[in-house]
């Protein structure tokens, strides 16, 4: 699809809104999750929808792409109303959406995933080569290196979101509903896709798009409306207005915006040294330590190997050689349990995945760690123990959750979040490793998850900080670690530039390097 | 930003568990109330004794099929490895001629060994549990045989040990409820399951381990060592059923066994445990089991030809679980 | 060669009945020098997993084949494959509809069950409710054993009704549960016939748990059901003579061999048997534990 | 990049998969080396045939089982259905006399119904795959013994019939091939089921739903009537089964049937299909099936007791899955 535009009736200033939904209301069991919300798109533009964690913006653009069925309201596009009641219509219709979670068959391959349920044929048989080479087509659209035959499920999930990306443009549709499409992305692939929505703006396609990331929407939007408790809270240009007024727009009020106080950490002793780390291609001899009270942010490309440093650090993977010290001890970690008992926690970059026990309660996600302090002669719970403990963090974490029973899976992710943390400040752990802390949280969560980490630091916790989000590490970071292909390319002062962290980061990276050119 | 009113996440469903569980009721109830307007013979004490005696075995194989469950396994040898415990019974009382409680010691530590090795199997093999249990649904059954020599044993010489199902030390209190000790011991093994399931940390894990084993696993527990206790546990419960149905029958039978595990995760499944774990309770399971016995029985008191008998059987347990389905959506 | 090499095909494997047959015709082995491999399905149902074992069993080229048959055609073809080989066969238990098999030593299960249906009569006075919980619908013994019982009571006994026949499988508990359903259900009836081993102890034990006195008449033998008898809790049973089928069929499978010639049909007989007569020699020869 | 040849769905991932398929037969070569050496009676035609012959119909049911375990589902029913289609052909050919291509059509159309209705169940109420099937094993089971009349129904007036199974059509143009044509049967089903899950849509959903039923439906797939599609295919299947059964026997057992889902299953999940979906392949159903008929046969040659061929058998199931777990760990 890559050049050739698509020709559409009318021109990106036209009057008629494309999409206008107005009155949309939606209940679920127990919760009010759209009241009165409003939407208006007009061709060729980039309408960022904003709002805190739980605002409504996934369910309000469920509604527009038939996965819900509101429950008052209307929906009109090119000003006809309109229903829409499922994907198939949404898509009918000229919608497609890429959903916040990753919503790829992992059996198959990205092309397959890519054409399914519009497969080409041929004489009723698939016709293989057709979609491979369909898929192909849009890769190289996207100036995106992929085989169209590797089956998904062995891809990263930046690699699994360009996919979905790719489906989504492979519709060719007049209304793209992007939900968090970066939240798993590095700079490069962002401004990458930055490039197709200008392209496809340019061809007078409308596009909606979610995101906690601020840069982005002043970056990409024409206008933001935003979302408050399921309601509308208005509408604004983006370029005129300043981040502040989208914020207080979103929360309701303003935000400070403190700034961190470094402390001195220079004298403090090392918590976790590593030495010589390796495993394959993947760690390639990686050293480095952590003093107590310091934050260590761990900046690098998608596929850099950070999140492999730290499973294999905390004993979620092998090693191959390699040697880990606590407090000045040589420790022989070889399983998650080895690392819990030297006091190293580790907050997965997949929370639903790895994180939270999606069953169980708040409190019990909180205690999962410390079962053994709370179990009693044989065997038996100290209930009461577990709810004092939990509550404690609930409030000292300002967890928004209605009780400590309600199930986990039921909170916003900036909320899950801090239950994972909880559960390891509850473990008391000394060494904690925070791998994408703020992935998909709202700007309020995450200021909240800073300032946590902060006092963290301060009570002298040794901290690392895996993120993607340079901002978020340069805030953050005492010192900075660049890793590249598996190699620890750098160790920078926290103050460095943005630039500075780059170049290490794409050291001997040619495949990145090529992308960056194009 | 910490003090916004935090409508954040209302609980989606909830409602009253107690109205919850009333309604998972309410499925038994209703075959109850048919059977006796159908049948004046079916709300007979005598009758009502004969449907719990029933359940005693299938809802104690249920019991340890629901702990399996909810860690997201099953157990497709708890029919067998049932039998397997009431041959070592009848080989310590009768080929040995050991006294009693060591014959019910040795049942106990044969469905805990078993348990054992399937959930080594399992956890530390990584052999899905359908296959793992699947192996030990036949080496059990043809261990049985050969232990017991391919034939029955009798424990006519342990006199008192038909009494473990059949006496009634209600009865001897209370004359007029002559609640058979089978039963009874049904119920304290559903009360210790419920027990270990809700308020120790073996029952926290098993929950855990159903509802995101990696993420346990990431906590720092030792998955392996909680998954095998699990299954140990769920065996040494096959172990007491497998003392029930020796009991009851006065003697250790070598062929039987195998088809009970259908039953007994019918049972469960009726009774709203899940499939894909993370969630059940025994109470459920119970009823589950009830309504599998009250169902059999209440079709036969009824005379009903034994074909349609299994249609009908067959048509209510999808029922059940549709009735269930519909009752979850609705809260 | 010095050893016979001969391959029984039974009906079922793991029921007493079975083992007793097994016993026979170990016992004739020992006496005459063969080798014999005893095997059967798992339920009297499965006629598939029987050809699989006999066509295995055919493919070990054995000296003989003894074979009882769930399913008298469906065998057909590989008994033509046993006759192309020169593998004598010899039926037991209950015939083959086929002149393959050289002879069978069978019981006559609609006689046997007729008997017991007579001396349920005798017992309950000639007149009221009587039940049948029986092993098994579909093969040939739970057949022949039903309507054997349940057609006489019909034609020699007018004043006593059927008035359940239920199927356990041969399953103990199954039977046990069954049993107290119908007492249950019928509070006034006399008697059941229990129409083989575990259907007649289920009958037995549903009694008893349910306190009633009803004659119960059962089937075969077996160390339970012998106890029964003798407690009273059992009036009587039937007994074939499955330690004298094993037995014959394996003498008649050397003798085809040694090329003597053999009857038609070897009756292998049944008797009731109760507490009156149990000790005798003749019937305690052919009762097994 | 664009036109590397498209291996279709592959289950074991990466490395080449010629190379896998090599390893999976490595387990029944291993066995079929045991054999040879242990008899000199195993390694011919004739007993060759005869576990080809006895691998036709539970691996047919296997076939079938495998593509509702690759959406994510289970069948239990397939043996019961075999059974009921084998007795709808008796009905129609022996009681109502009718021609031999109704009785063929009629059975596989029994197969068929009866798969959309689980497929309904299972879609459209949410009802558990698990029970819906179980709920149909029993439903299918009596409704078997209503229709014949619980008794085997004789193809005796249909004498064609039992060539469907028997008859070698190999062998009467190559008399020395003399291959049944039951397990010719079992090669076209098979290169059937192959085809349709590789090269077609129906088989394209199939992966998918496995994968991921919810991203299926978000992307506009009507999921529903797929679901319903593939259950209705592997009804059909069993159809065939039935008609193997049936004209293998030269009758219509209808007590026959349950029990056999579990050899299915096993079979299925030692051909290397995975019990939670998205992944698997018929060859390897095939190999599980071939695993499972050769150990019995096998043994049964060596003349090993009854009871130590189960033991052996479940020692052997666990080990082969054990086998391919520690190939796809090195992999
Ligand atoms: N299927 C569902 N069932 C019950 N409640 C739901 C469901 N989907 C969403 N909700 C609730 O509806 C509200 C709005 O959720 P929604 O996912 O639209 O928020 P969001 O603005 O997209 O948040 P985020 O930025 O975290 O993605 C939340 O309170 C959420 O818990
Ligand atoms: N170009 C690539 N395509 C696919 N997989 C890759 C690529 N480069 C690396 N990988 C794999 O990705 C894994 C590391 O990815 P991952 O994205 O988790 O690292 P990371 O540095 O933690 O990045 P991030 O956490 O930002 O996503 C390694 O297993 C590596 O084999
Ligand atoms: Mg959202
Ligand atoms: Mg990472």
């Amino acid at each position: 699809m890559a050049g050739e535009a698509i020709e559409r009736g009318h021109a990106a200033a036209s009057a008629v809104p494309l999409v206008d939904m107005v009155g949309i209301d939606k209940t679920f069991p127990g919760v009010r999750a759209l009241s009165q919300a409003r939407f208006e798109l007009v061709p060729g533009e980039v309408h960022a929808l904003m709002g805190e964690n739980g605002a409504g913006k996934s369910t309000l653009m469920k509604v527009l792409s038939g996965v819900y069925t509101r429950d008052s309201g209307e929906v009109r596009l090119d000003g006809q109303p309109v229903e829409i009641t499922s994907p198939r219509q949404a898509q009918d219709a000229g919608i497609s959406i890429i959903h916040q979670e990753l919503a790829l068959m992992r059996d198959l391959t990205a092309a397959q995933n890519i054409f399914i349920g519009r497969e080409p044929r041929r004489f009723g048989i698939l016709d293989e080569g057709q979609l491979n080479r369909d898929a192909a087509a849009i890769f190289a659209s996207m100036n995106l290196k992929l085989e169209p035959t590797v089956p998904v499920e062995s891809l990263t999930i930046a690699k699994q979101q360009m996919v979905e990306i790719a489906k989504a443009l492979s519709y060719r549709s007049r209304v793209l509903i992007m939900d968090e499409p970066t939240a798993a992305l590095n700079d490069a692939e962002i401004a990458e896709l930055f490039a197709i929505i200008n392209r496809l703006k340019a061809e007078g396609v409308g596009v909606v798009y979610i995101s906690h990331k601020m840069d982005e929407i002043k970056r990409i939007s024409d206008r933001v409306t935003v979302m408050r408790d399921g309601e509308y809270v208005g509408t604004v240009p983006a370029a005129e207005t300043p981040i502040e007024t989208i914020i207080s727009m979103m929360v309701g009020r303003t935000l400070s915006n403190e700034t961190l106080a470094i402390p001195n950490t220079a004298l403090a002793p090392v918590a976790l040294e590593v030495k010589h780390l390796n495993r394959g291609r993947e760690i390639r001899d990686v050293s480095f330590s952590v003093r107590k009270g310091e934050i260590l942010g761990f900046a690098g490309l998608m596929g850099a190997g950070r999140t492999e440093v730290a499973r294999a650090i905390f004993g979620a993977d092998r090693r191959e050689s390699g040697e880990i010290w606590v407090n000045g001890q040589r420790v022989g970690i070889s399983t998650p349990r080895d690392a819990v008992e030297k006091g190293i926690g580790y907050l997965s970059e997949d929370r639903k995945l790895f994180g939270l026990a999606t069953g169980l309660d708040v409190r019990n996600n909180i205690a999962l760690a410390s079962l053994q302090r709370f179990t009693g002669p044989g065997g038996v719970l100290n209930e009461a123990g577990m709810q004092v403990a939990a509550r404690g963090y609930i409030r000292q974490l300002s967890i928004k959750t209605p009780s400590d029973t309600q199930e986990a899976r039921l909170l916003s992710g900036g909320n899950q979040q801090k239950v994972v943390i909880a559960k390891w400040l509850l473990r008391d752990c000394d060494i904690l490793i925070f791998d994408e802390p703020t992935r998909g949280i709202d700007v309020g969560a995450k200021s909240e998850i800073y300032k946590l980490l902060n006092n963290l630091a301060a009570q002298g916790k040794a901290i690392i900080v895996i993120s993607s989000e340079l901002p978020e590490i340069l805030r953050l970071s005492h010192r900075i670690a660049v890793m590249c292909e598996g190699r620890l390319t750098g160790m920078l002062p926290g103050g460095s530039s943005q630039e500075e962290i780059m170049r290490l980061a794409t050291l001997r990276e040619p495949a990145m390097q090529v992308r960056h050119a194009g | 930003m910490t003090d916004t009113a935090a409508p954040a996440v209302k609980t989606g469903p909830r409602i009253s568990g107690a109205f919850h569980r009333l309604l998972a009721f309410s499925g038994l109830i209703a075959l109850i109330l048919v059977f006796s307007l159908a049948s004046p013979n079916f709300m007979q004490t005598q009758n009502i004794l004969a449907i719990l005696q029933a359940t005693s075995v299938n809802g104690v194989l249920a019991i340890a099929a629901t702990l399996v469950i909810i860690t997201g396994g099953i157990d497709l040898s708890v029919g067998t490895l049932m039998t397997f415990c009431a041959v070592v019974a009848g080989v310590i009382l009768t080929y040995w001629g050991l006294p009693m409680p060591l014959g019910i010691i040795g049942a106990i530590i044969a469905g805990t060994v078993s348990g054992l090795i399937s959930g080594t199997v399992i956890a530390k093999l990584k052999v899905p549990p359908f296959i793992a249990t699947l192996g030990m649904m036949l080496i059990l059954k043809g261990l049985s045989l050969v232990i017991s020599g391919t034939r029955p044993i009798y424990f006519n010489d342990t006199p008192g040990f038909s009494q473990i199902s059949l006496g009634s030390a209600v009865g001897s209190v209370i004359p007029a409820l002559p609640i058979p000790n089978g039963v009874l011991i049904l119920f304290a093994v559903a009360l210790l399951a419920a027990f270990i399931l809700g308020k120790t940390a073996l029952g926290r894990y098993t929950f855990a381990l159903g509802s995101n084993e990696e993420a346990v696993r990431l906590s720092g527990v030792n998955v392996d060592r909680w998954k095998i206790a699990v299954y140990a546990l769920a065996g040494s419960i096959c172990g007491v059923a497998g003392l029930l149905i020796a009991s009851r029958l006065n003697s250790a039978q070598p062929a039987l066994g195998q088809g009970y595990e259908l039953d007994a995760i019918a049972a469960v499944v009726i009774g709203g445990t899940s499939l894909s774990g993370g969630r059940g309770t025994v109470l459920g399971t119970l009823i589950g089991a009830l309504i599998i016995s009250v169902l059999a029985n209440g079709l036969r008191i009824l005379s009903v030809a034994q074909e349609w008998q299994t249609v009908v059987t067959g048509c209510i347990i999808i029922l059940a679980v549709y009735a269930d389905i519909l009752r979850r959506r609705k809260l | 060669q010095d050893s016979y090499d001969i391959a029984l095909i039974s009906k079922g494997f793991q029921h007493q009945f079975w083992q007793a047959v097994k016993a026979g015709a170990d016992k004739a082995a020992a006496e005459f020098g063969a080798n014999v491999t005893f095997e059967g399905p798992e339920t009297e149902t499965q006629v598939d997993r029987q050809m699989d074992m006999l066509a295995a069993a055919l493919s070990r080229q054995p000296d003989a084949i003894g074979f009882a048959a769930l399913d008298s055609q469906a065998a057909s073809p590989l008994l033509e494959q046993a006759k192309a080989a020169n593998i004598p066969v010899i039926a037991f238990d209950s015939g083959v509809d086929s002149d393959i098999p050289l002879t069978t030593v069978t019981t006559d299960n609609v006689a046997a069950a007729a008997m017991a249906a007579d001396k349920m009569a005798e017992l309950i006075g000639d007149e009221g409710k009587v039940a049948v919980v029986a092993h098994d619908q579909t093969s040939r013994t739970g057949i022949d054993r039903v309507d054997g019982f349940v057609n006489r009571i019909k034609e020699a006994h007018p004043n006593i009704e059927v008035v359940s026949v239920q199927y356990g499988g041969g399953d103990q508990l199954q039977s046990t549960e069954i049993t107290k359903s119908i007492l249950l259900a019928n509070p006034d009836l006399k008697g059941i016939f229990g129409a083989n081993e575990g259907s007649a102890i289920g009958v037995v034990n549903g009694k008893t748990e349910l306190g009633s006195d009803i004659v119960v008449i059962g089937f075969d033998s077996g160390a339970a059901q012998k106890g029964f008898i003798e407690s009273g809790a059992m009036a009587g049973a039937i007994t074939q003579n499955p330690v004298g089928i094993g037995y014959e069929t394996v003498k008649a499978a050397i003798g085809a061999l040694k090329g003597e010639t053999l009857p038609k049909i070897i009756d292998s007989g049944f008797a009731y048997y109760d507490k009156s007569n149990m000790a005798d020699p003749e019937i305690a020869a052919v009762l097994y534990d």
